[in-house]
């Protein structure tokens, strides 16, 4: 369970937000939304322990998230804006080295296995830099499909970029998460259909 | 624990293969700063001997300093740094993974290079292996250092040349040392004690860089 | 496009000619270099006399020379086909520069090399800051540039035209490198270092070394031609003709 | 003729060292030349071969398609 | 036409002044390269005197070549480069504009601080002025010919250590004149065929350089 | 009037389309379509020049573009990928040397409006480095307000990242411009509801 109490978030002189607080139980999926700039994605990295809170603290089962860092980062996955892609690699290589340096087990064949259901099977051993923006985009989701005992998915504009099957088979795979316990926090600008029932956080109304 | 250690080290590695002309720019760097001086200042060889494991050790650095961008900058442009601060596992582990990654592909050829361009500069053959003692002690300094002023800098505009303003005088003692061993050998004095204070600095540096980069980097991507 | 069907020389340079005239000139050409580095070898150490002031070591010049007239007359090469590529816009030259590249360094080192060998035992040192050598080191620097640039551009179009410009500005400055060297040295040291040149070298030793450089010219050519055929296939690999050779090929084995 | 035995050959007058450290290098580097031209063109044709081969198939599947 | 050149020349010039530590660094730099040599030459004042031009005219070379590649990166990578090459404007008229912007924020400062630094290595008063002079007329091909190199080199990973691969080997006839044109003055030859020579090749890569650049752009976005 | 004939784009080993044939006269507007990979970046890049064609061309009021480049370049604007902002610089600045660039009169009122009417009037003087995802893109999209006159417009997912509001107001900005006689060729995953009928070109029929 993740739970945030009265949260605030200073960048430079401007302070995006304060008091927010959310609460996020298994199987819940929660979307922040706001117009552009109102610190969808700073809210997201104050999630993740990636920034320093200007007040106000996270804390996942109980625990503030600087306490137990290590226990904390187990739990939880990001993806954030950049695709976190090293262009020199293949897909395959990337996925890997994200899924190793995060504990996960995934051998070769659950690997390609993933990036199977992502759709980059022919692209699996290109060089990463030549792929199109929407395949950088999948290389990165792909860790979801390596990911469905990490219970917290934190995801920020996952759709972005993707194809209109591509963001459906995500959508899907959203629900199915939820469905077996799991929480996810995401932001989008766009409507996408889910079949869990979405929770939206509307950060507007706590801008300052 | 050691899981990523070994994982991040494989991959730098595997990514200076994939990038093996990197290396060698590396290396046909410091040949060529090293024979940029007999340009600057005349071929007399007495002169050129006289002032060799000095030119040696300031190609050697700089050819370090104009590498270490390369330690993290990938990384934390493309969004990797973050996710590695993101592993559950301590920081400074990989930290280490990545530091000693740089200094096997950089340090090392720079070594095994050295004695043909000492052969450039005609120096004895026990001076040249006094100098290359002193490199393998002290080139890990450079490195350790030089990951922590790298962390420092990353993500600034301009990060190169501060990264430079910030590790060349932290780096003036080692070429001090380092130049030193080889001038105190050849003065009959002995290199024993420079070599150990060499040798000690890679230790210290060891034990205590590590953090301070792990702590920089932390900064670098809040 | 359209000048190609006028000049009968522009006919060669489209790479699908080219190709198996290639294929064809260059065994002749390697056969050529078996036989001059045979007779070479043996007119350089079977005929040519012991030279009265440097003993045995001066047969070391059989491949020094010819290597280090290699080097240089290749790097003239390449500047000459990147010219006519910018010139002409032909897809040929471009391969041709990149296919001479590595044959040209591996004759500039072997200079440097035979030479450093050659000057421990005649001047006690393996090397000197001579203008020639000081030029020729550079010149191994040009090559090592050229051949790095080139292979850290994966598309090979983009490659062949970023090195077609360096070629061209390396070109530009090799004589500004060359006189600028000799000048500095001449400048620094009153008397330089310079070859012992023997007043008149014997003939048969000018013969042999002749023989050699002849056989250096056939190898380069040789290796050229098979370089560049590759180059030409992974360049042309979407055009019809390739895809015809490679069926053949592919039938044959 | 020059030599009077083979070790006579083979040590040059004192100065075999430097004559065949020349010449056994050069021709080691002629001969490592010949290898990499020869398996890159190996390479080469290998790999447009099956690329050839990949493309032609999913010709023919378009083509069952239409 | 001209509206292009000054646009960018203006921006380039905001850019260092908003970035002006990045300036202040690449004298650091210089300052430091040069005052490292006496550490690892030792002070013997007779032969630092001998050796200084040379010195002086390696570490400004260094410095010039740490810079080059910010000319063109920050605009490749974030996109202003391709812009730039869809202006209705001819290139080499831009790229004029930001060699001359590089010029002017690197080798400007080096030039104003090398008396100093001369000062340090116990110059004399004329030859710090022969050496400024020589300064002054061979830095801007530099500027032009890293200009090319940079252009080559341009998103290729290891680019900075390619770049200095490529542009060393040429920027050494302009070390020579330059150190050889303050030594030819303390000889008493006199340093005008020097200083003219770098005159001349100022000039005549004024007139090449550009067009190559603006080539080497239009391949590196392709 | 822009045409484009047997057009066929090759990338590393991959042909990745051939024979796309195009023509798009005043008022039209155009999207390309098709799943993620298949070619519309390297599509639109082609058609302004910054690539070269595998095989046939690309003609500007029956000129090909690589024969009056000039003249094709002041009378089209692309918009890519990359948001094409020097970070160190405001927004005003960006735009106002992305505008000077062009040959594009504009001073700073003008510039200041543009932001205003992108929505960016606040931020217009902050650094680009700490805008928002959106608000970057916004920076870019800003040039469409100062580009009335420049006929072509070339657009690769322009919508990407923005708000609801904000793809609302681009969309109408984009009529507005066939309606007054301007050419738009644009990509775009999301289904964006123009007034002007859109022409769909499937770039997946033409894919190798
Ligand atoms: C690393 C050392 C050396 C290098 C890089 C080198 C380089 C060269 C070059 C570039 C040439 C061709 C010059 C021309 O045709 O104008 C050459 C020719 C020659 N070199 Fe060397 N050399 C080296 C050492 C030596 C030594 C030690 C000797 C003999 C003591 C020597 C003897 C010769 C001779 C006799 C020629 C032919 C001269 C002529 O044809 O005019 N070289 N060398
Ligand atoms: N130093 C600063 N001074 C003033 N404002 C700042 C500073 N740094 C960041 N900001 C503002 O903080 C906000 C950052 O928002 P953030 O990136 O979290 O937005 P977002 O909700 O994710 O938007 P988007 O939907 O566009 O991705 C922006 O509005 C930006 O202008
Ligand atoms: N060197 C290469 N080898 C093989 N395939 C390549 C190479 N370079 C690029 N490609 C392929 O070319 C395509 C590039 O497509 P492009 O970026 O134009 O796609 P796009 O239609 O814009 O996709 P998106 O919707 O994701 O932006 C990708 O499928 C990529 O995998
Ligand atoms: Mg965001
Ligand atoms: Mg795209």
């Amino acid at each position: 369970m993740l739970e945030v109490t009265e949260l605030a978030c200073l960048r430079g002189d401007r302070m995006l937000f304060a008091d927010v607080a959310l609460t996020v139980r298994p199987g819940e999926l929660v979307r922040i939304a706001g117009p552009n700039g109102v610190g969808k994605t700073s809210l997201l990295r104050l999630l993740c322990g990636l920034g320093m809170p200007e007040h106000g603290q996270v804390s996942w089962k109980g625990v503030r998230i600087d306490r137990a860092r290590e226990a904390f980062h187990r739990d939880t996955l990001y993806l954030g804006h950049a695709a976190a892609l090293n262009d020199l690699l293949s897909p395959l290589e990337n996925l890997r080295f994200a899924a190793a340096c995060h504990g996960l087990s995934a051998d070769v064949g659950q690997s390609e296995l993933a990036l199977e259901r992502i759709g980059l099977g022919p692209q699996r051993d290109l060089p990463a830099k030549v792929l199109s923006q929407g395949q950088r985009r999948r290389v990165g989701l792909a860790r979801l499909y390596l990911s469905e005992n990490v219970p917290l998915w934190i995801l920020d504009e996952p759709f972005t970029a993707l194809d209109v099957t591509a963001v459906r088979d995500l959508a899907e795979w959203l629900d199915a998460h939820c469905a077996r316990g799991g929480m996810v926090v995401m932001t989008t600008h766009q409507d996408v259909p889910f079949a869990t029932p979405m929770r939206t956080v509307d950060l507007a109304e706590s801008a300052c | 624990m050691l899981s990523v250690f070994l994982e991040v080290l494989r991959r730098d590695l595997l990514l200076a293969w994939r990038n093996r002309a990197d290396v060698l720019v590396t290396l046909s760097f410091f040949t060529i700063v090293a024979c940029l001086f007999p340009f600057g200042v005349g071929a007399e060889p007495n002169l050129l001997r006289t002032i060799a494991p000095g030119v040696l050790w300031v190609a050697a650095l700089l050819a370090t300093l104009l590498s270490l961008h390369r330690v993290f900058s990938q990384d934390h442009t493309d969004g990797v740094l973050e996710q590695l601060l993101l592993s559950p596992e301590p920081p400074v582990l990989w930290v280490l993974a990545k530091v000693l990654a740089h200094w096997l592909t950089t340090a090392v050829p720079l070594v095994i290079a050295a004695p043909a361009l000492a052969l450039l500069f005609d120096m004895t053959q026990s001076a040249t292996g006094v100098l290359i003692l002193s490199l393998l002690l002290g080139t890990p300094i450079l490195s350790l250092l030089g990951g922590v002023g790298a962390a420092l800098t990353l993500g600034l505009r301009g990060g190169g040349m501060l990264l430079a303003l910030l590790v060349l005088p932290l780096f003036v003692p080692i070429l001090i040392f380092g130049a030193g061993a080889v001038d105190a050998y050849l003065s009959g004095t002995g290199a024993n004690a420079h070599l150990m204070l060499l040798g000690g600095g890679s230790l210290a540096a060891l034990a205590l860089a590590p953090w301070a980069c792990a702590a920089a980097l932390r900064i670098a991507v809040e | 496009m359209e000048s190609g069907q006028r000049f009968s020389l522009f006919r060669y340079a489209a790479p699908n000619v080219f190709y198996p005239l290639a294929g064809r000139l260059a065994p002749w050409f390697a056969a050529a270099a078996v036989g001059f580095t045979l007779i070479g070898l043996y007119l350089g150490f079977f005929v040519a006399p012991t030279d009265a002031v440097q003993g045995e070591v001066y047969r070391v010049i059989f491949i020094h020379v010819p290597a280090a007239w290699m080097s240089m007359f290749i790097y003239l090469i390449m500047a000459f086909w990147s010219a006519i590529g910018v010139v002409f816009n032909t897809r040929l030259s471009a391969m041709m520069t990149q296919a001479l590249a590595p044959t040209g360094a591996m004759f500039c080192f072997v200079a440097l090399w035979t030479g450093a060998l050659w000057g421990r035992p005649t001047w006690g040192a393996y090397w000197v800051w001579d203008a020639r050598l000081t030029s020729q080191l550079l010149l191994l620097f040009l090559y090592f540039g050229f051949m790095a640039l080139t292979r850290a551009i994966e598309d090979p179009r983009r490659a062949d035209k970023a090195g077609a410009i360096l070629a061209l500005v390396g070109a530009v400055n090799v004589p500004i490198i060359y006189f600028s060297v000799k000048w500095w040295n001449t400048l620094h040291q009153g008397a330089s270092v310079s070859l012992t040149k023997a007043p008149s070298m014997a003939t048969t030793m000018l013969m042999a070394m002749l023989v050699m450089a002849f056989a250096s010219w056939a190898y380069t050519i040789a290796v050229v031609l098979w370089r560049v055929r590759s180059l030409i296939l992974e360049r042309e690999r979407h055009t019809d003709w390739v895809g015809e050779v490679l069926d053949a090929r592919g039938a044959q084995a | 003729m020059n030599w009077q035995s083979m070790s006579d050959f083979w040590s040059m007058g004192g100065a075999g060292f430097f004559v065949w450290g020349s010449y056994g290098v050069t021709f080691a580097l002629i001969a490592l030349e010949l290898v990499v031209v020869l398996r890159r063109r190996k390479q080469v044709v290998h790999r447009l071969q099956r690329l050839r081969q990949a493309m032609k198939a999913s010709a023919r599947r378009k083509e069952i398609q239409e």
